[in-house]
């Protein structure tokens, strides 16, 4: 054995000699530099006098690309039109995209492969990167937009939500299926959520409901790749639940939505904004679900009756003809438009170095997106959702999927609520 | 063998050594984070051609003694006053100590798992193994208190004597270039892969290692000889994960924060794939599969914007991922079909030697041919 | 209704579909020695194409297509990739390997073609229930626990009676011996991977109906869940396959339907019971329930 | 006259017989894993003949039935060179099943029926073999006339057949193909002797009916009574041909072959070995009443037998008779379904094998047991093991007790190389050595062991006449040296006349005769169950 060792060497050697003269660069040397940025503005990483370099670390190749990739092209879109009518900041914004398949080993390569040369991440998406990435994006004081609402996450000054949490999301939609009598006080309530944060921070919304109210939550917590829901209906129908809610994936939303009706069970069905996917109208759960779900999200359908919410959707069906249109498009073209806002904020302290864009971000407030999220979006107070207010949207056969019902609604129990209590 | 391929092998080891001390010079961060995840992932899969390559059990479990080597280092070092919001507890041990304690902590639960790695051979031990990483990744999100559930748990920062492979304290920069985290772990990482290599080498050469190939040649020739073969399987199950336990230790001080996502089924095929690449049998043949496997995604999509065939990511068409994990995929039926002794073999071929054939591909004989 | 019966009865039906897949690995495994991964995406191609040509060809049409389509793929497979590696003196432990690798290869080019989408399978009877015991069942189950136990009815017809089935026990019990009868060894594995294909492009079709919504990205996985079932029912007993896909399919469905009871195991167990259950099994019996262990010869 | 029909090793067939005939072998050579099994081959066999071949196991008579029948690759084995051909057609690269459709179809050793199938799906898995697929239907009858017995059992399993109806089921299952040429694979084997006529009888019956057959037998007695021709083989190559009556006549064939008479190896004088390590003081083994069973078959049945502390005991019989079974048992591999095992006041029945060892019982396999990709020096260390204790502790560490330990260990290894003349070889992987020298290798892997009971099974199986000498002598020399018992499996008479001190002869499963070499010789019992005919008491007189 030993010789063959010592032979492989060789190769050895050479693989890495070979990496090494690849590697060959100017190292340490962009990073610190802050690049004059023209005129007076402190400049920082990924800031030259003509362009900002922004970073999106997302997922196309993996579980979460039919989110993503809409949402992306959105991110694409909002810059594409906004270089074209002269940038942010005297300088046009650039987005270094890359895809790590929601695997966080590939995503903290990227992630340092970037880091040097963005001033901030346009998107950051996938809760285990996040999580992994947390520290680092700290010490780098790295601004990020989550392509996800977890109110855990609000603490981080660098983090930044566009548009309300999965929590506030809801008591918002549970409160309105108590104002129409669907559901009364004392009743139970079945909640089917998946393991990670962003069903744990559902749920944490559906108790805080349950308890305000008298209610009490039959809890239901499933893995990604469950898909076959008999069991956890069961349990909910043995329990007896007037409602369910769903914080999950479209698969499940439907699979559970079947199989209650099968099972005799007509309860209003209320999900978190990801449960809901334009493709579930062709399952064979369509019917039920046009009939009892309730999607409850801050980001605006297609045809939410706002002009700039059209033009979005008209916009972005040119741009991509071949993509299907999905709520995520309105939601990237306002995360986009809300980096816009931070930079501007920046430019306007003459700051864009990555402490002053965190410092910038928030500033900000009473940024109107014209009906893409809820309500404006307010960032100056660290640890709080930008804003509580949600669509209600029912299942239907139009552009997007979604027919959102007459304006927003925000509860008092979510006005009331405390995202830092548990 | 001759002076010849003596000479070639010193040269070659030479200049091995000299590149990898001296990278760090000019290595970029994303040359050194993949550097990083490939020594951890080497030191992983050291361990398992102990246990596949050498003693001929198959084992799909190795991410799960991944995660507990990770998940020990951070809890016996971590649990220090956490920054508010519920912090998982810790021992708060100094961390040479912690990582000591993970090994061995891995190297325990491998050895529970005995009396079926000690019973089950070959496939069978290997499907059975499936079982460990499903039933890990559930504890890793339920137990909470220990493990921090999705959110995962910050892997304290590892020091010897004081001198921290973090950032800072204290600041060190050689020859004008600032040594940060990543480049101090970089010479961590190498002190660890070594010595892998180093203890991997000694045993298969010695006498535990003369039986644990006997166990995979021939097992009942090794019983009569004295072997005692559920004891030697068992141990071998044990030393791997204890491998993988390091693996995963040093997992963690690459990634800073440990999520229980990363470590699922595809990384105990990820380290299956390493092995068999690299050739079953060959230690640093299952180095060298590490390196590949580990780097082949992350080149890919460096230089997508260069590859032929391969869009920017999010345009339409071949993404580079995908074409990574074809490549990835076709890779391994090639050498299985065409150089079943991996990198290693074809290297032996470089250098001119008769490649002996490996048996541990060539299991059982009584196969059904079709 | 007891919750009970209830339980028992759908987990029996999902079990039914798992017994479908867990088949075919043991077919393949009996016929061949093979361990074989690529199944997982072989079922998910087999969904796949369900899914797209059942507006054209309809359902049962489509389910027919994608059977000796798969079939064909499988059969490729072995006659291709595993014979040409197994000439090489390739051991059960390489051959398993290079079905993953097959697998990763499948299964990436599906969920390209798959994309963002979720297909669903198109079968005729949508949401329908139906009763059985007074429990409800959705009609696509029952038409799969039908579907499933003619076609194990069929395979046992055929394994016992025809002589395919001689050749196949033939050459599982001692394949040398049933070369020198004039048994064609490899026309007798290629079958069985075809076999094992259908069978797997049937299972795949009933899976992602309802109340599965359709084909999505992860279909892929699901396969994953058959290798338990397969495995602690003995990796060469089909009866073994089919008691083991019914006792995951069973186990699953009480695991989420009792959860509150156990959830001191922490939340969600229900995907990982297979294979608690399957290291239980193993821990008795090294080689699962039915499965025969072979005598150490010198 | 005869001797001068002998053929010299270079020497390819005779010209009686070229070309014509139905299957044509011409200068086959085979090999396994680069140890050479067939050197250069050639025979014929004409319509309607009955070709014996004969010879000592491993002489290469079963890899020339694979090399025919196309499954020597089953068994990792290679044809080098040579022709085979059926009626002028080559047969040679061409699949099994192919071959066995065009009409020549093998009964293999030891049966291999599918015991899992009914005696019926036996037969219906034979009748693949069928060029065309009519008349399967009713091919039975002719089986079920030639063997009622199968016909009664017909819906039976077929593995809870009596050892008979299992040869007469493979025969039965081989006719099913309706076979040109029949290779039978010492049907005989492990059979009591009035089933041995029956098979010889059945077997002149199919003949009969105008098929040739190549009979690979043991058992020369039956063998020569039946056939027309026969050659007998040594060490890959034919070494005698003539036909029956005259091979049965010669003694040249009992002395080369038969191993009665005065051949076997003459050890003579040997000089003792210079002991590497101390004398070591034996105990006596006793063996009472071991019963094994293999699912319905009896393996042994109530076997006892009594070997003195530094005796040189030989345990002989046919093949199947059950010697390597009991080996099995001694070291622990097997567990006997009753009796007991006792070396010394030891009890070794229920033992693990590892124990065993640790207790100095050491033991070599007929089928050679070693890591090819080893070097033999490590092969030979492995045999230290039970005396060594560094662990992955010391040894992975390189402490300095596992260096020293090593350092000493390959002295000893090197000088018992040196007394099997391996240690020119040490440092050489053992995939390189000739099957010879492999033999000698697993002798001294077992000498590594410092046994004080050193067990070994057919250690000169596949050995030419100089190399069987060279390892008696070893043997005695050991035996001398160390003062050890020897525990002999032989299936050779005459190898282990000169060197046993005691014989026990198994049969059946069963002993049938145990005492010293020349009475045991002359026991008609033996004469009968173990050379299967009466009237070769008076031949073996000569």
């Amino acid at each position: 054995m030993s010789r063959s060792l010592k032979a492989s060497y060789g190769m050895l050697a050479v693989a890495l000699i070979a990496i090494a003269l690849a590697a060959c660069g100017s190292k340490g040397t962009s990073g610190d530099s802050s690049s004059p940025g023209g005129g007076s503005v402190k400049g920082g990483p990924g800031v030259t006098a003509s362009t900002i370099k922004l970073g999106v670390l997302t997922d196309l190749s993996g579980v979460f690309a039919p989110l993503a990739k809409p949402l992306t092209q959105a991110n694409q879109l909002f810059w594409k039109q906004q270089n074209a009518k002269g940038g942010v900041c005297g300088r046009k914004v650039q987005l270094i995209v890359k895809d790590h398949g929601y695997d966080p080993q590939k995503a903290v390569v990227q992630y340092r492969d970037m880091s040097q040369n963005v001033a901030g991440l346009q998107q950051l998406l996938g809760s285990p990167i996040t999580a992994a990435l947390l520290p680092t994006l700290k010490s780098d004081s790295m601004l990020s937009l989550l392509s996800a609402w977890p109110s855990s996450l609000l603490s981080n000054d660098n983090i930044i939500i566009v548009g309300t949490t999965y929590d506030i999301e809801m008591i918002n939609g549970l409160d309105y299926l108590l104002g129409k009598g669907l559901i009364k006080k004392g009743d139970k309530i079945g909640h089917l959520y998946f393991e990670g944060e962003y069903g744990e921070n559902g749920l944490k919304g559906s108790k805080y409901f349950a308890g305000k109210n008298g209610m009490s939550v039959v809890e239901q917590k499933i893995k990604a790749t469950d898909t076959d829901m008999t069991g956890q209906v069961a349990a909910f129908k043995r329990a007896g639940v007037k409602a369910i809610a769903v914080t999950t994936a479209p698969t499940q939303l439907a699979s559970a939505a079947g199989i209650a009706a099968s099972q005799g069970m007509t309860v209003p069905i209320v999900g978190n904004n990801p449960t809901y996917d334009p493709a579930l109208l062709k399952t064979p759960a369509a019917k039920v679900i046009k009939a009892n779900a309730y999607i409850a999200g801050s980001i605006a359908a297609w045809t939410v009756a706002k002009p700039e919410v059209k033009q979005v959707g008209d916009d972005f069906t040119a741009a991509y003809p071949k993509s299907d249109p999905k709520a995520a498009v309105q939601f990237g073209y306002a995360q986009a438009k809300v980096m816009y806002e931070i930079l501007n904020q920046g430019c306007k302290n003459k700051d864009l170095s990555r402490a002053g864009l965190v410092k910038a971000a928030h500033q900000v407030s009473g940024i109107d997106t014209g009906g893409l999220i809820a309500a404006p979006l307010d960032y100056t107070k660290v640890g709080q959702p930008s804003e509580r207010a949600i669509y209600i949207a029912k299942p239907a056969d139009v552009i997007g999927g979604l027919r959102p019902l007459p304006g927003t609604f925000e509860s008092a129990t979510a006005k009331s609520y405390n995202v830092a209590g548990s | 063998m001759s002076d010849r391929r003596r000479l070639i092998a010193r040269v070659a080891m030479i200049a091995l050594v000299a590149v990898l001390l001296w990278l760090p010079q000019y290595a970029e961060a994303f040359w050194l984070q993949t550097g990083l995840f490939a020594m951890s992932a080497a030191i992983g899969a050291v361990g398992l051609q102990l246990l596949v390559g050498v003693t001929g059990q198959l084992s799909l479990a190795h991410a799960f003694f991944v995660a507990v080597g990770a998940y020990g280092y951070c809890f016996l070092a971590g649990g220090g006053p956490g920054g508010g919001v519920e912090v998982p507890s810790g021992a708060q041990l100094p961390p040479v100590l912690a990582m000591i304690g993970a090994v061995l902590i891995a190297g325990a639960l491998g050895g529970l798992f005995s009396p079926i790695a000690g019973r089950l051979s070959g496939i069978y031990l290997g499907l059975a193994s499936i079982g460990l990483v499903f039933i890990g990744q559930h504890v890793l999100f339920n137990a909470k208190g220990v493990t921090g559930g999705f959110n995962g748990r910050d892997a304290e920062p590892f020091n010897l004597f004081g001198f921290s492979f973090s950032n800072s304290h204290p600041d060190l920069t050689v020859f004008g270039v600032p040594y940060g985290g990543l480049e101090r772990l970089w010479y961590l990482g190498l002190a660890l892969v070594a010595l892998s290599i180093w203890y991997a080498r000694n045993l298969t050469r010695s006498r535990p290692g003369r039986a644990l190939q006997t166990v995979r040649d021939s097992e009942i020739a090794a019983a009569v000889m004295g072997v005692n073969v559920p004891v030697y399987r068992a141990a071998a199950f044990v030393v791997s994960s204890m491998y993988a336990g390091l693996a995963g230790v040093f997992l963690a001080l690459a990634f800073g924060r440990v999520v229980p996502e990363s470590f699922g089924f595809l990384l105990s095929i990820d380290f299956l794939v390493m092995i068999v690449i690299g050739g079953l049998g060959s230690i640093r043949g299952a180095v060298a599969g590490a390196l590949v496997v580990t780097a082949l995604p992350q080149l890919f999509d460096h230089y997508s914007g260069s590859l032929p065939f391969v869009t920017a990511p999010g345009g339409d068409g071949l993404q580079p991922a995908d074409a990574a994990r074809f490549l990835y995929g076709a890779a391994v039926v090639a050498v299985l079909i065409f150089a079943p002794q991996g990198l290693a073999g074809l290297s032996r071929g470089l250098v001119g030697r008769r490649a002996v054939p490996d048996q541990s591909v060539r299991t059982d004989t009584k196969e059904s041919t079709a | 209704m007891s919750q009970f019966t209830e339980l028992l009865i759908s987990g029996l039906s999902l079990g039914c579909i798992y017994a479908l897949i867990a088949m075919g690995f043991v077919i393949v495994f009996k016929a061949t020695k093979v361990v074989n991964f690529a199944h997982a995406s072989v079922l998910w191609l087999g969904a796949y194409l369900v899914a797209r040509w059942h507006d054209s060809l309809g359902f049962f049409g489509a389910v027919g297509a994608a059977a000796v389509i798969c079939a064909v793929v499988a059969a490729l497979c072995d006659v291709v990739l595993v014979r040409a590696l197994r000439r090489r003196g390739g051991g059960q432990d390489a051959l398993a390997i290079l079905t993953i690798a097959i697998n990763i290869v499948l299964a990436t080019e599906l969920s390209r073609l798959v994309g963002t989408d979720i297909l669903p399978s198109g079968a005729p009877w949508g949401s329908d229930v139906t009763h059985v015991f007074g429990v409800v069942v959705p009609q696509t189950r029952v038409a799969a626990a039908v579907v499933a136990v003619v076609l194990m009815g069929l395979f046992w017809v055929a394994f016992t009676r025809s002589s395919w089935g001689v050749a196949m026990r033939s050459a599982a019990s001692d394949p040398e011996a049933a070369a020198l009868m004039g048994i064609r060894l490899s026309r007798v594995a290629a079958g069985a991977w075809a076999l094992a294909g259908a069978l797997a492009a049937i299972g795949g079709a009933f899976f992602t109906s309802f109340p599965a919504p359709g084909v999505d990205n992860a279909t892929g996985l699901l396969a994953l869940t058959a290798i338990p079932a397969a495995v602690l029912g003995g990796l060469d007993s089909t009866a073994g396959a089919v008691v083991g896909g019914l006792v995951i399919g069973v186990a699953t469905t009480f695991a989420a339907g009792y959860q509150d009871e156990i959830s001191f195991l922490g939340r969600g167990l229900s995907q990982v019971v297979p294979y608690i259950a399957l290291l239980l099994v193993l821990l008795w019996r090294p080689s699962g329930l039915f499965g025969t262990r072979e005598i150490r010869r010198v | 006259m005869l001797s001068d029909e002998r053929v010299s090793p270079d020497r390819k067939a005779g010209p009686t017989h070229a070309g014509t005939g139905l299957l044509c072998v011409r200068d086959l050579q085979a090999s396994y894993g680069g140890v050479r099994a067939l050197r250069g081959v050639s025979l014929t066999v004409s319509d309607g003949e009955i070709v014996a071949v004969l010879g000592s196991n491993g002489a290469g008579k079963s890899t020339l039935l694979r090399a025919v029948s196309g499954t020597l690759a089953l068994q990792g084995g290679r044809i080098d060179g040579g022709r085979i051909e059926l009626a002028g057609h080559s047969l040679i690269g061409l699949d099994p099943a192919e071959i066995a459709r065009a009409g020549v179809v093998q009964v293999p050793e030891g049966r291999r029926i599918f015991a899992e199938l009914t005696v019926e799906e036996n037969l219906r898995a034979g009748a693949f073999g069928r060029a065309r697929r009519d008349g399967r239907a009713n091919a039975a009858e002719p089986v079920f006339e030639l063997f009622p017995r199968l016909h009664e059992r017909r819906r039976q399993q077929a593995g809870l057949l009596s050892g008979g109806e299992q040869q007469m089921l493979a025969i039965g299952r081989a006719l099913m193909a309706s076979p040109r040429v029949l290779l039978l694979d010492e049907p005989s084997l492990g059979l009591a002797p009035r089933l041995v006529d029956k098979i010889g009888e059945t077997i002149r019956r199919i003949n009969s009916d105008g098929i040739a057959v190549v009979l690979v037998e043991q058992n020369a007695a039956m063998a020569l009574q039946i056939a027309d021709r026969a050659v007998v083989f040594d060490v890959g190559q034919i070494a005698l041909e003539g036909t029956a009556s005259e091979l049965a006549a010669s003694d040249d064939v009992h002395e080369r072959y038969l191993g009665l008479g005065a051949g076997g190896p003459q050890v003579g004088e040997v000089e003792p070995l210079t002991p590497v390590t101390g004398r070591r003081q034996a105990q006596a083994l006793t063996v009472s009443e071991v019963t094994v069973r293999f699912g319905g078959l009896e393996a042994l049945s109530g076997v006892s037998l009594n070997v003195e502390a530094g005796s040189t005991h030989a345990l002989i019989g046919p093949n199947g008779a059950g010697k390597s079974t009991l080996l099995n048992v001694l070291t622990g591999v097997y567990t006997a379904a009753s009796g007991s095992v006792r070396y010394g006041d030891a009890v070794l029945t229920g033992l693990r094998p590892s124990r065993i060892a640790a207790l100095g019982i050491s033991r070599t396999f007929q089928n050679l047991a070693l890591s090819p990709t080893s070097s033999v020096a490590d092969n030979l260390l492995l045999g230290r093991h039970r005396l060594t204790k560094a662990g992955f502790v010391s040894a992975g560490l390189r402490l300095p007790s596992a260096r020293r330990e090593q350092a000493q260990q390959e002295r000893i290894v090197a000088g018992i190389a040196a007394l099997l003349d391996l240690d020119s070889q040490l440092d050489h992987p053992l995939g390189s050595l000739a099957y010879g020298d492999r033999k000698r290798v697993e002798l001294a892997r077992a000498l590594c062991a410092e046994p004080t009971l050193l067990l070994l099974d057919e250690p000169v199986a596949g050995m030419n006449a100089e190399e069987s000498q060279r390892m008696a002598r070893t043997i005695v020399q050991v035996r001398e040296t160390l003062g050890i018992s020897v525990v002999l499996v032989e299936h050779d008479m005459a190898f282990v006349m000169g060197l046993a001190d005691r014989v026990t002869v198994l049969d059946f499963g069963r002993r049938i005769a145990d005492g010293e070499p020349d009475e045991v010789q002359r026991d008609p019992e033996v004469l009968r169950a173990y050379l299967g005919f009466e009237e070769s008491q008076e031949e073996s007189q000569t």
